[in-house]
């Protein structure tokens, strides 16, 4: 009995809208293919471990190749060395690893995004202004690199950084430490978070103290495309999570073939405001059936 | 006769496949005191709990003034007019005295609690049981355990039963309260209550019992009238044998002084103490439940901080901030309250009984099993602890065992000073005589022990001397010609 | 012999012991003003009325949970579920109200019918099962609900929730947030529940010694369903709330919650053991963790530090309370 | 009086009460049994050498923590911090052993004292502030150790161990992990001392009853506080399998581990009041929950539904055990 090739596909969750779309890429590149393609990932973003023993578990049915988007990407090294072991090609998704024998990456220059994102800002704020800015999970390289990548653009740009405090990637953590930010610094004239989640609870925040200043996140997330479209936020830097999924897999079924894939398969990054965002909300509720 | 008001038939119950109650009957008349007698583990307060639903008969009937009844819950037989102090105290700890007096049994004004209803009424009970009623606004959990059971009779006071039932409300009490709650109970009888009545006191079971009932080993024995049966009667008839002594005391010389106790100063009483215990001889210390006889020992034992005063052994003094120092330094203290100072419930008898003297059976910092089994056989054996399985868990055990496991666990520490505080607390008779038995042993061997009780005749009938406190000052040392009840509860009383 | 016991009955005058409950009972709230000083000194914007109604409006959520495990907590228990409770109840909010646009109302009450009603299990597991302890079945009810908030929409979150909805999480009235309204009434009606009624006694009474509770006639299981119920139901309230302040109702809501709200509890001053704890030590205790987040938040430290330094406050303020507690059978 | 009780005594004869000891003891082990059947039937993965080495290494690291906090559960304690401290250590760790370049040997001492430090800071915060229960202490030490674990290296990941250290966590023996050697050697060790010493036998007096226990000479504070140190320092030995099972330490290492420790410990029948539990038991308890984690995956179910199904696990592993119990009370 002739076996179909198997792409094993490991998010870092599951459970948010971002991981979801990366899902539905991958299955549609999947079904396109013919190939069987397995996607999992640990309950939540902080489930470090928990993904290391998913590639494990992964590794004992034995696929043809491994798309990963590490949690943590210096923890998933060992295991990765293990699927090396077994000649299973390893490609990253999303998160880049410092790991020679991968066989591509395939993502967002987050770096770029932070980029975009500082310069969307420079469409509301001025030189001498200040500005906030709302980092993720301590440990998320993607979004640090984004936060790196905004600070560099403001500061080139003579904006102040105010205030740089963690919402842990999540929303209702956001909502609080975005509030604090403004009860101490009234003057702030925009906020920068690192993820639509946290972009959320900090417009939140900002509605609630009644003030009117920019709020711009990333990820292009349908609750913030809705966000925008209602007037609340003004704007995302989406990143194409569904095509990286897709990408990925198409590329793990060649590497699985033994063909030569690209070392890095970057995908788009979108500045969605005001404008765009009913073509972004129509496309992801096309793709998640929603 | 008319209808009992209470009558059981053929009542079985097992625990863990152990038949404890094996077919029997009992019944209660309105308006008599019945009392229930009967070795440790004889079944009385498996009995008792039967009765008022704590526990779910295996087999049996139940007639409540003549009509079946089967009780599920303590609800359903508190709510035929059963009320009941059971033998383990059950108080919770964090209310205040009034909130436990009521407990169950809340008053209440427009759906709300009625506080103030409430504390009057237990205000009138304490009075009523001769204490102070300012303790009602008191947290429970810092009253004595002797204060404690008077709680709990007064709580059981304030229902309008038809039947009371009293499993040893006595054990921890002292003459003066004794006769307090015997007052009352019998007024109650003079108003047609009936009372179930639980104790190992013989003159007490004499004094206020109508009719006995007398269990051996999970079955009735007879039914007496109390009047027209001579004590040793009963006696016989519970162990099934004759009772030679009640108290088998010996003739021995007073030699070393043992135990010193100099200028010690207690935190919560003003006078410091002093006393010796000598070789020879078993000392008595009498007093009123609150006298601080316990917080004396506890003193002692280092169980307690004291602010002065030292305490020597066999002429040598002692350090002795911690129970830890006390028995190194050769003393042993048999603890007043059983469950909560005395036992891990939750393990073995053997466990129980090695606990303190882990440090006899080590061999190269490993223990030596068969020898701490060898030690836990011993013990069980020696003090004939019924059930005879060193392997049970303690928590199963009659009271009464229990008590005997505490004791055994000392004995086992080669300890030179045994404080022995309430030791027959809930003992039988013949446990007693046991108990007092291995006092002479130690007596013999030369060790110092220092008896604690609240029963008067206990105190006369083995000690050699008798010291009395009061409010935590000493008022009496009576050597055993000198000592008398009467001169006893002078000194215990403050008057000299 | 009442006259014979007078003095071991001590000093315990009127005045001594009127002394000892205003320290019973402001003891924690001496730790709370003594950080608002402190935090006041520190930074120019802690002390002001804006900032005061955005700590209680922070803190509404912790305060609404802390209520919720309070009272298993009052009987010895303990309640892990109340995080997953709110993402639950939250979620199903979310479907019935948004999803199948069955509207605010019937929203509201399946979100307080889902907490209750899962609260309602934990008690069955409790007492029916008899599960050794609600640590066990509360954590299993703690997974068990959270794979079902995620489960249900497949982890989408659900936005755009009624204004009436939103009004209780963010509205205000006048300066004062809605919320926060809602926190005091629940505090009161649970103060006077506790301490008014004959269950509040009881609730008590089984915290601190269970058989003795039972041998009182008191149906302790009755009792342990209702607790854990209502335990539920709290947790229910705290999603709404929790919804109006964010919009939208997500999966990991709440996670980790619960945590916070048994800290908040034993700060002021409840006990693990049960029968010990009341329900304004418990808003004082809530109120120290809320007031020193966004002190440091104000204060520009590092979330980092943050933790450090509330894990520092949290064991301070309980030894604080044991000194008190200590002084106090010292001199009385 | 002897042969009058005599037949108090019952048909607990040698070998019914041999029949209850051998249920008592693999009662949980049955369960575990039971789950790996099913297993082997649904996924012709699960039952390969290949596998049952990986669920070993992949529950090495619960099992030693499992451990860390049977210790403090024996005594009526809690020890909320093992999953801090295990981060706190391995990121000490790295810091010496990386940072600092000082070697594998000063990195495995540092990190192994850094655990047993903060856990002896556990047991003091028990004993001499005492404070009322180890449940506040040990989560105020769960935040201080999380917070100094991100704050060390300004929350960056440490990667690069020598060898030796990732030997201990990723290596084998022939098929055999080594970090699996590592957790037999744990446990026969712990076993031995609690059967075996007079400590091991405090240690459950403790549990059963503190103030008898103090009575008895046993000196309470001492013990407690070497049983907080030691859990501590396996909070430490976690790390370092940690470390060398990811090649690298991070500062959200562990998070929530301590709940799925403790409910390993109480699957395995031990008793949160104290007094109750074996180190046996309570590797059985971490088997069920990382064979069907492991299952689970190979199953491919989705971690959402995955939380559920263990939540419901935890809950019916516990009742199983609880009917057990009773089961025997009736026919022994
Ligand atoms: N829950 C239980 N499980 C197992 N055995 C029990 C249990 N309760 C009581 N027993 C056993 O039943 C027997 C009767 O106990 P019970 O407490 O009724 O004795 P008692 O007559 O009240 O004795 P005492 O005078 O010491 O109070 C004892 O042998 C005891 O060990
Ligand atoms: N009237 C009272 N008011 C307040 N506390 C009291 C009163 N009587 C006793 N106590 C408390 O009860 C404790 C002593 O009670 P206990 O019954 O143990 O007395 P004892 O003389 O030491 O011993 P025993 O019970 O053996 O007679 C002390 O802690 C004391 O404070
Ligand atoms: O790019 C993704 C990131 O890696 C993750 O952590 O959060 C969602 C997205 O921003
Ligand atoms: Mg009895
Ligand atoms: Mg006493």
């Amino acid at each position: 009995e002739e076996s179909t090739t198997q792409v094993t596909v490991v998010l870092k969750t599951l459970s948010s809208e971002y991981w979801q779309l990366v899902e539905a890429g991958a299955m549609e590149a999947g079904k396109e293919l013919g190939i069987d393609v397995r996607v999992t990932g640990p309950s939540a973003e902080s489930e470090i471990m928990d993904q290391v023993n998913l590639i494990e578990d992964g590794i004992v049915q034995q696929p043809d190749a491994f798309v990963i988007a590490p949690i943590q990407p210096s923890s998933v090294v060992p295991a990765l060395e293990r699927a090396y072991e077994r000649d299973i090609p390893v490609l990253l998704l999303d998160t880049d690893v410092e790991w020679d024998k991968k066989t591509s990456f395939v993502g967002t220059d987050n770096y770029s995004a932070g980029q975009a994102a500082g310069k969307l800002m420079l469409e509301s704020v001025e030189e001498g202004d200040e500005v906030a800015l709302i980092t993720g999970m301590p440990g998320n390289t993607a979004i640090d690199s984004r936060i790196d990548g905004a600070v560099d653009v403001l500061e080139e740009n003579g904006v102040l950084i105010a205030a740089r405090q963690s919402g842990d990637s999540d929303k209702s953590e956001s909502v609080n430490v975005a509030s604090n930010i403004l009860q101490r610094n009234p003057e702030i004239k925009g906020i920068y978070a690192a993820s639509d989640d946290m972009a959320i609870g900090a417009y939140r925040a900002v509605n609630q103290t009644n003030l009117d200043i920019p709020v711009i996140g990333t990820d292009g997330n349908l609750e913030a495309t809705e966000n925008i479209i209602a007037g609340g936020l003004s704007g995302t830097i989406a990143q194409s999570p569904y095509d990286m999924g897709y990408q990925s897999v198409i590329a793990a079924a060649k590497a699985a073939s033994g063909q030569e894939v690209e070392a890095r398969i970057p995908t788009e990054i979108q500045t969605i405001t005001e404008d765009s965002a009913p073509e972004q909300a129509e496309f992801i509720r096309g793709v998640l059936n929603r | 006769m008319s209808e009992p008001l209470l009558q059981v038939i053929q009542v079985k119950k097992s625990f863990s496949g152990t038949e404890v109650l094996k077919g029997l009957d009992l019944d209660v008349e309105a308006g008599e005191v019945h009392v229930l007698l009967g070795e440790n583990g004889a079944g009385k307060s498996t009995l008792i709990k039967m009765l008022t639903g704590a526990y779910s008969m295996d087999e049996g009937e139940m007639y409540w003034q003549g009509e079946k009844v089967t009780f599920e819950t303590p609800s359903d037989s508190m709510n035929v007019g059963i009320a009941t102090i059971y033998q383990e105290l059950n108080m919770i700890p964090e209310l205040k005295v009034y909130e436990n007096i009521f407990l169950g049994n809340e008053r209440h004004r427009f759906s709300m609690l009625n506080r103030k209803h409430m504390k009057r009424k237990a205000r009138e009970l304490l009075i009523r049981l001769g204490q102070n009623p300012d303790l009602i606004e008191k947290r429970t959990g810092s009253l004595g355990i002797g204060l404690q059971q008077i709680i709990e009779i007064a709580k059981a006071l304030t229902t309008d039963a038809k039947l009371l039932i009293m499993d040893e409300p006595t054990s921890s009490l002292s003459g003066t309260e004794v006769e307090q709650l015997f007052a009352s109970v019998k007024e109650l009888r003079k108003e047609g209550l009936a009372i179930i009545f639980i104790s190992h006191r013989l003159e007490e079971i004499k004094e206020l019992g109508d009719r006995v009932t007398i269990l051996r080993d999970g079955l009735k024995v007879e039914t007496l009238p109390v009047k027209e049966t001579i004590s040793d009667k009963m006696v016989e008839l519970m162990v099934g044998r004759t009772l030679n002594e009640k108290f088998p005391k010996i003739e021995s010389e007073r030699g070393k002084e043992g135990l010193r106790v100099d200028g010690l100063q207690i935190a919560m009483y003003p006078e410091p103490l002093s006393f010796s215990a000598y070789q020879g001889e078993i000392l008595g210390l009498a007093g009123l439940v609150g006298a601080g006889r316990t917080e004396l020992a506890r003193a002692i034992f280092g169980a307690d901080p004291k602010t002065q005063g030292s305490i020597s052994i066999f002429g040598q003094e002692m350090t002795i901030n911690s129970p830890k120092d006390a028995i190194q330094a050769g003393l042993a203290f048999i603890t007043e309250d059983r469950k909560g100072e005395g036992l891990v419930l939750g393990q073995t008898l053997r466990f129980n009984i090695n606990l303190g003297s882990l440090f006899k059976y080590k061999q190269a910092g490993v223990l030596k099993k068969r020898a701490l089994y060898k030690n836990g056989e011993h013990y069980v054996q020696e003090l004939n602890i019924q059930p005879a399985k060193a392997g049970m868990k303690a928590r199963f055990l009659s009271g009464g065992n229990q008590q005997k496991v505490v004791i055994a666990k000392w004995l086992s520490t080669d300890a030179e000073v045994f404080i022995f505080d309430e030791p027959t607390r809930g003992i039988d008779v013949g446990a007693k005589v046991e108990v007092y038995r291995l006092m002479n042993e130690l007596i013999e061997k030369g060790k110092i022990v220092v008896v604690i009780s609240s029963e008067l005749p206990e105190l006369l009938g083995m000690c050699d001397r008798i010291l009395v406190m009061h409010e935590g000052t000493l008022t009496g040392d009576f050597d055993r010609e000198t000592a008398s009840q009467e001169r006893i509860m002078r000194a215990a009383t403050g008057g000299k | 012999m009442a006259e014979l016991q007078q003095n071991t009955e001590t000093a315990d005058t009127k005045s001594s012991s009127f002394y000892r409950d205003f320290l019973t009972k402001f003891g924690a709230l001496f730790g709370l003003l003594i950080l608002c000083i402190i935090l006041s000194f520190s930074t120019e914007y802690f002390f002001t009325v804006d900032n005061m109604f955005n700590i209680t409006r922070q803190a509404s959520i912790i305060a609404i949970l802390a209520l919720a495990v309070l009272l298993p907590i009052l009987t010895s228990g303990i309640d892990l579920s109340v995080g997953s409770l709110l993402a639950l109840s939250a979620m199903v909010m979310g479907v019935v109200s948004v999803n199948w646009g069955l509207g605010p109302v019937l929203g509201i009450i399946s979100c307080l019918a889902v907490g209750a009603f899962f609260g309602w299990l934990n008690g069955l597991a409790l007492t029916k099962l008899r599960l050794p302890h609600p640590f066990i079945s509360t954590l299993g009810m703690m997974n068990i609900a959270r794979g079902f908030a995620l489960i249900i929409t497949g982890a989408a979150p659900i936005a755009g929730f009624a204004f009436s909805i939103q009004y209780i999480g963010s509205g205000s009235i006048g300066p004062v947030p809605v919320s926060f309204l809602v926190v005091i009434f629940l505090y009161v009606a649970m103060h006077f529940f506790l301490t008014r009624t004959t269950i509040g006694t009881y609730i008590y009474a089984i915290g601190g010694n269970k058989e003795a509770a039972r041998l009182s006639g008191i149906n302790v299981d009755k009792i342990l369903i209702l607790v854990y119920t209502s335990s539920g139901l709290l947790a229910g309230v705290a999603g709404l709330v929790m919804v109006g302040r964010v919009d939208s109702a997500f999966p990991l809501a709440g996670m980790g919650y619960e945590l916070d709200a048994i800290a908040a509890v034993i700060i002021g001053g409840a006990s693990l053991f049960g029968g010990i704890g009341t329900v304004w030590g418990t808003m004082i205790g809530t109120l120290i963790i809320a007031v020193l987040r966004n002190g440091l938040n104000l204060l520009n430290v590092s979330s980092d530090l943050q933790m450090t330094i509330i894990g520092a406050v949290i064991i301070l303020a309980v030894y604080i309370d044991v000194l008190r507690q200590r002084g106090q059978t010292k001199e009385a």
